[in-house]
């Protein structure tokens, strides 16, 4: 059964670019897929996890020995039980994530695990351990972590890329300048200017499958592992880590992961469950609640920004000066770096200043987020500039055209740009009707730009061709979003063999070459660049394989849709399945392996236009089309693209209107959960239309830049632009919530 | 005694199980029956990974205790396809790219098979209103929307 | 009647599912630690969330009394436990109520709507419940019963606050009575909420007019949710309408007198000042629905 | 010779300095030469940076060979989602 659908002879490619059925989805549709929390072991035990009701407090003592002593208890871990912690800044802040040592740093702060024989069992035993706690001030901003007078959460951390280095500690972990040109002289020659402060809060990447772990760590001190992760190879490098041990002692085997968003490239369950796997001398699984995924897993942060621009009334922007601080969470480590270095790209600037800083505060360790940290300081350029463009007359996508930034043009943070699409995603959605549509009362259009640099990494392939005439493709990146889907095209384009023929498999640690993290948007190109150049090495074992049966040399072989000829043509073609029924008299099994670091990272932009109307009595925001333009480089499986697109689209309109951490003033979060955290449901969205711009990357053999990031860069500034058109008052904090929208209305005037 | 013997009709099979009083069912459907296409995403109704049919009603299993099923027809995503022919909305769902990582897709398959039981040609308000039961956090929806548009154009057909 | 009774180590959990009302008020005589449940929406997730365990669970959706709707002549009566889903299928009830069941429509997902319930909503005692503004502006009474036997009630009169009621222990609501309305009558249900879907009412209004046969308000009923810690009735604003003809001024002093009305309070879902001044918007919305219906005879 | 720009956090330790030319064939030989040129400035290049190279972001870049008249830049590490 031959499953393309539209190929694609345009571009010269049978399988690249068609919408093949998945080749996991079957198993997807009919429940059979198994995720972290499917798995079942004999004798498997059942974890749980006691967490800090506290903000920020002193672990004075900790009694496990009621719990231990209760009904069906197996194993009980504290921080006794993992090694002091060890080794570089950023890893014994894992180490002390994982579980907390001499103080709880927020509420979910991991403190005792327990595993039992049932759910209930482990539970009760949770309520039987004793803390004792000292209850400590807490910071849950950056404004509160920045002041003079704030509780410093960690004692020895004194704020780098600061000259001199100050002497106190402080709440904030550092800071990141960029700039060029010389501001005060960019500022003079605007004809406008304008500066506005903002504020985001932080949210979570809302995967709907919280996280799981099991563990078997048999008596020779190793251990098995089954995780849902956005890359196994580094669940095993993080939990090593943590517990003290060589990797070589574990091997970690991915289940299917549902949803990850950048959420589950982190460890948090992975060491709890070996150790206690291993006191208890049985399997052992935990998963997390939902409201723990909430409290104890990585939310993106919360932002404090200042932004000025200035620009010429023919458009040109003359000087940007961006301020901003982000929360991190309890350790350092926000993605200030990220949107620091993302916030101006996108433009031709001479004269910046864009200045960062990373601030711990009482809330759980931040985690990647889909192009962490862009779509914060989007948000407040994107804003600012919709209003530059108003005050010098300009249509914003005309604005953002003059200032676009192409092929050659020096990036705000440093080096030239190779061959981008960014005036194409403006063109495409100047050129679609979407932009001019008609807008009714209370309506409102706005439009947003993104960049994100998406990224290349490590990966292994290895192909093997069975003797049926079919190829598996082995690598260990994990399947988010259809990965699997794209490999088996570029396999099959490669082999020139029917797509269904293909068989790619997300293997275990053991069983293929190390991959780093699905993570960067990194998997189609690096990942698929590899299996291209396994296939590549294939074909040309293939080709000579037949050269030795024509007695030719396999230079005077061509390989054309999956055959190889003689180029002269003096013998009938022979094909892959016939190539491979006699693997072994023609030089033993056919198999390729390729790892690299891949190179040729293609950079992505998006572009995005968001029309709504808002209610003026009530402040209700109804989005009423959505428009994303975002440049693929070339779509390998279209409709996964679209539905990467979407996505993130999807993403970005919850972070603006809805989505929010809340905190009460004991520093207790007080929605987790689905129902007051506010992840948009279908009847809140339209269709997502799309438009895939294809500039193709010349570095990757069939034009990938890569796709998941990007497209939640734009949303937030789109959105609030357009609620600024339809409301007639720009609302700079985030979420656009009907209270916040409301409130301005009524109260202030713009 | 320390269990309940519970004895249902799941996806067209008479099954029998053990459980206690206060499990919910789809404590019981993954855990005692072995049926873990039925996905927990909150535990609290909030999600509907855990949708199924009970007495041909949409449930969210995890607000349901596992004894209601005693004397029950379930149906859930397992009971879906018709031996290895699946139904028009798995059908749909595959050829219309509607799942990205699949955790949200049993749900979403049983409610709209829910749906269309009781409205076979809706609108798309109507699906939308339907499903927002379902969260699903990687497609925007849109997919998933056109998939049940498409399943439900077929099952008029046929 | 159904029974399970198990030993978990020093406890023992027992599950009843009586068929008759009789029936379960023996059981909850008998069992002082028992929760009853219809839809249990609620109390699932509290025990899985390690709240202290019922040591006896009632299910009251096997008694036929419980889960009926029926016209029953001069009112309806509908069961204290039949699901949302049923009312909003029963197309009399809808074209009498069409608010009353909106409001019950509203109560969560479809998945939900095959579980909740008025009873449930009602004995929840949520100052949000969005069902309980609509049966109260229909004048809906609570039949309960206990070893006392049966009483009956206005169901404005069973929430005290939130999470409490006025039933006495052993008590459980049987059935919700609505008297058939007037002529020239109409209702409607508005709520906000900031999803289209899935979200707790920030403010509900419920609203009731009946109208002469010249259009002018004879009566008017007016209760809000999630503005105060049980439902209010807001007698300025129908006052403010009876003898109207609910036109723009008497829309405007309907909308003030219900933000006047509101003693709610700032929490995540909303502002104090938020729900005063939404309070008003909805009203003055759901009074025009209402008076629409009115004019059409009732229907939507 | 490579080309190499400093943003403003590594011109801390360049005393301002924002272009410099050095010779080098690879990540390793830059480093060390900018070392010597500017003392501590090795350490801060080897710890949680990447590397442009003519535009490219490389992690670990250590041992990656640099083209003539290769334009460099030191970047912050950054994580995808």
């Amino acid at each position: 059964m031959a499953l393309a659908e539209d190929t694609n002879p345009m571009q010269g490619f049978k399988w690249v670019g068609s919408r093949p059925i998945r080749p996991d989805g079957f198993d997807k549709v009919t429940g059979r897929a198994k995720f972290g929390a499917d798995l079942v072991l004999p004798g498997m035990l059942t974890g749980a996890v006691l967490r800090s009701p506290h903000a920020h407090a002193e672990i004075v003592s900790i009694d496990t020995s009621d719990a231990e002593a209760m009904p069906g208890v197996k194993s009980v871990v504290t921080g006794a039980d993992f090694p002091e912690p060890y080794g570089k800044p950023a890893e014994q802040d894992v180490q002390r994530n994982v579980m907390a040592r001499e103080k709880a740093l927020y509420e979910g702060h991991v403190i005792a695990a327990v595993a039992a024989l049932t759910r209930e069992q482990a539970r009760a035993a949770l309520g039987a351990i004793k803390v004792t706690y000292k209850v400590l001030p807490h910071v849950m901003n950056v404004t509160e972590a920045m002041a003079d007078s704030a509780v410093v959460i960690h004692d020895n951390m004194i704020t780098k890329n600061v000259d001199p280095a100050p002497e106190a500690p402080s709440n904030v972990a550092s800071r990141t300048v960029f700039d060029g040109g010389e501001l005060d002289k960019g500022f003079a020659e605007a004809d406008v200017v304008v500066e506005r402060e903002f504020t985001t809060k932080p949210v979570h990447q809302g995967y709907i499958e919280p996280h799981a772990a099991v563990a078997d760590t048999t008596p020779d001190g190793r251990s098995t592992v089954w995780c849902s992760s956005q890359g196994h190879f580094a669940m095993r490098t993080y939990t090593s880590n943590v517990l003290g041990w060589d990797a070589s002692r574990l091997k970690v085997i991915p289940a299917e992961i549902g949803g990850g968003f950048g959420g589950k490239t982190v460890i948090y369950l992975e060491p709890l469950a070996v150790r206690l796997s291993q006191k208890a001398g049985r399997p052992v699984r935990i998963v997390m609640d939902r409201d723990e995924v909430f409290r104890a897993s990585g939310p993106t942060s919360g932002a404090s920004l200042r932004v000025k621009i200035g620009a010429k009334n023919d458009g040109t922007i003359t000087a940007a000066d961006v301020w901003m601080a982000f929360e991190a969470g309890a350790f350092a480590g926000s993605p200030v770096g990220a949107a620091s270095m993302t916030a101006l790209a996108p433009y031709k600037l001479e004269n910046f200043k864009i200045e960062g800083f990373d601030v711990v505060v009482n809330k759980p360790k931040v985690a990647a987020y889909r192009a962490p940290g862009a779509p914060i300081s989007s948000f407040g350029v994107e804003s600012v500039l919709d209003e530059v463009a108003t005050k010098v007359g300009m249509d914003p996508i005309d604005f953002r055209m003059h200032n676009a930034v192409e092929q050659g043009d020096t990036a705000t943070y440093g080096p030239k740009f190779p061959v981008i699409g960014f005036k194409e995603t403006l063109q495409a959605i100047k050129d679609h009707p979407n932009y001019t549509a008609e807008l009714g009362p209370n309506q409102g259009r706005g439009v947003a730009s993104g960049f994100w640099f998406n990224a290349g990494m490590n990966s292994t392939a290895t192909v093997n061709i069975n003797d049926d005439g079919t190829a598996t493709v082995v690598t260990g990146s994990p399947d988010i979003g259809g990965s699997r889907a794209s490999m088996a095209l570029m396999a099959a384009e490669e082999l020139g063999i029917d797509v269904v023929s293909i068989k790619p498999v997300v293997a275990d640690t053991e069983t293929v070459g190390f991959n780093d993290v699905t993570g960067g948007s990194r998997v189609t190109l690096a990942t698929g660049a590899a299996v291209v150049e396994a296939c590549r090495i294939i074909v040309a074992d293939l080709k000579a394989r037949a050269a030795k049966g024509w007695d030719i040399e396999a230079d005077q072989v061509e390989w054309v849709d999956g055959r190889a000829q003689p180029i002269d043509g003096s013998q009938p073609a022979v094909s892959l399945a016939e190539l491979a029924k006699n693997w072994g008299r023609t030089g033993g099994p056919i198999s390729a392996t390729y790892s690299h670091n891949a190179r040729g990272v293609g950079a992505a932009f998006s572009t995005q236009v968001c029309d709504l109307e808002v209610d003026p009595d009530t402040g209700r925001v109804t989005v009423l089309r959505y428009l994303t333009a975002q440049d693929a480089g070339r779509a390998i499986h279209p409709s996964y693209v679209e539905g990467q697109l979407q996505g993130g689209v999807a993403q970005g309109i919850g972070w603006a209107l809805n989505e929010e951490y809340i905190h009460n003033d004991d520093g207790v979060m007080e929605n987790p959960g689905f129902l007051d955290y506010r992840i948009p449901v279908a009847s809140d969205l339209p269709m997502i239309d799309t438009v895939i711009v294809e500039v193709p990357n010349p570095a990757h053999p069939y034009g990938v830049r890569g796709v998941g990031e990007v497209g939640i860069v734009p949303p937030l500034a789109a959105v609030a632009n357009a609620v600024a058109a339809a409301a007639d008052r720009r609302i700079t904090d985030l979420p656009l919530s009907p209270v916040r929208i409301l409130d301005a209305i009524l109260n202030s005037e713009d | 005694m320390t269990k309940i013997h519970v004895t249902s009709e799941i996806n067209g099979d008479e099954v029998e199980f053990l459980t206690e009083p206060n499990v919910s069912l789809l404590n019981a459907l993954r855990d005692e029956v072995g049926l873990t296409g039925v996905k927990e995403g909150c535990g609290t109704g909030d999600c509907g990974a855990c949708s199924v049919l009970l007495n041909d009603e949409l449930n969210a299993a995890c607000l349901v205790f596992a004894p209601e099923a005693d004397g029950a027809e379930i149906l859930t995503v397992e009971g879906l396809s018709d031996g290895d022919h699946l139904h028009p909305l798995q059908q749909c769902f595959l050829e219309g790219a509607a799942l990205q990582c699949g955790i949200c897709t049993p749900g979403f398959l049983v409610a709209a098979k829910a749906l269309l039981d009781k409205n076979p040609d809706p609108t798309e308000t109507e699906i939308r209103y339907a499903l927002a039961g379902n969260l699903c956090r990687c497609t925007g929806y849109d997919k998933i929307i056109r998939a049940v548009q498409d399943a439900a154009a077929q099952m008029q057909e046929a | 009647m159904g029974c399970w009774t198990v030993t978990r180590g020093l406890n023992t959990l027992k599950y009843f599912s009586p068929s008759t009302v009789e029936e379960a008020v023996e059981v909850l005589a008998a069992e002082p630690g028992a929760q009853v449940f219809a839809g249990a929406t609620d109390v699932v997730p509290q025990i899985r969330s390690g709240k202290p365990e019922p040591e006896s669970l009632v299910d009251l959706k096997k008694i036929d009394r419980l889960v009926s709707v029926a016209d029953a002549g001069d009112k309806w009566v509908i069961g204290a436990a039949a699901p949302a889903s049923h009312l909003t299928a029963n197309a009399d009830l809808v074209a009498e109520f069409p608010g009353m069941v909106e409001a019950a429509g509203l109560i969560g997902s479809d998945q939900v709507q095959s579980r909740s319930s008025l009873g449930g909503n009602l004995c929840n005692a949520s100052p949000a419940a969005d069902s309980v503004p609509g049966m109260v502006v229909n004048g809906a009474r609570a039949v309960i019963a206990g070893s006392g036997g049966t009483r009956t009630v206005p169901v404005e009169d069973v929430p005290q606050g939130p999470g409490k009621t006025s039933l006495a222990p052993g008590e459980f609501v049987v059935e919700i009575e609505v008297d058939h309305r007037p002529a020239n009558t109409g209702d409607a249900y508005l709520r906000l909420i900031p999803r289209t879907e899935m979200d707790i009412a920030v403010v509900g209004v419920g609203a009731r007019v009946t109208l002469d046969d010249a259009g002018n308000c004879t009566s008017a009923t007016i209760a809000l949710g999630a503005v105060a810690p049980t439902v209010v009735r807001v007698p300025d604003a129908e006052n403010a309408l009876a003898g109207s003809a609910i036109d723009d001024t008497a829309l405007d002093a309907v909308a003030a007198a219900a933000s006047a009305a509101c003693n709610p309070i700032d929490d995540k879902r909303g502002t104090i000042a938020y729900r005063q001044h939404v309070a008003g918007v909805l009203t003055r919305r759901a009074v025009a629905i209402a008076a629409e219906r009115a004019r059409n005879g009732g229907a939507s | 010779m490579a080309e190499v720009h400093f943003t403003a956090d590594l011109r801390s330790f360049t005393g301002g300095v924002s272009d410099v030319s050095v010779e080098a064939s690879t990540v390793r030989q830059l480093i060390r030469a900018l070392d010597e040129l500017y003392p501590g400035l090795g350490e801060r290049l080897s710890e949680g940076t990447s590397v442009a190279i003519n535009g490219e972001i490389i992690a670990d870049a250590t041992y990656e060979e640099l083209p003539p008249d290769a334009e460099v830049h030191f970047l912050e590490t950054l994580a995808g989602g």
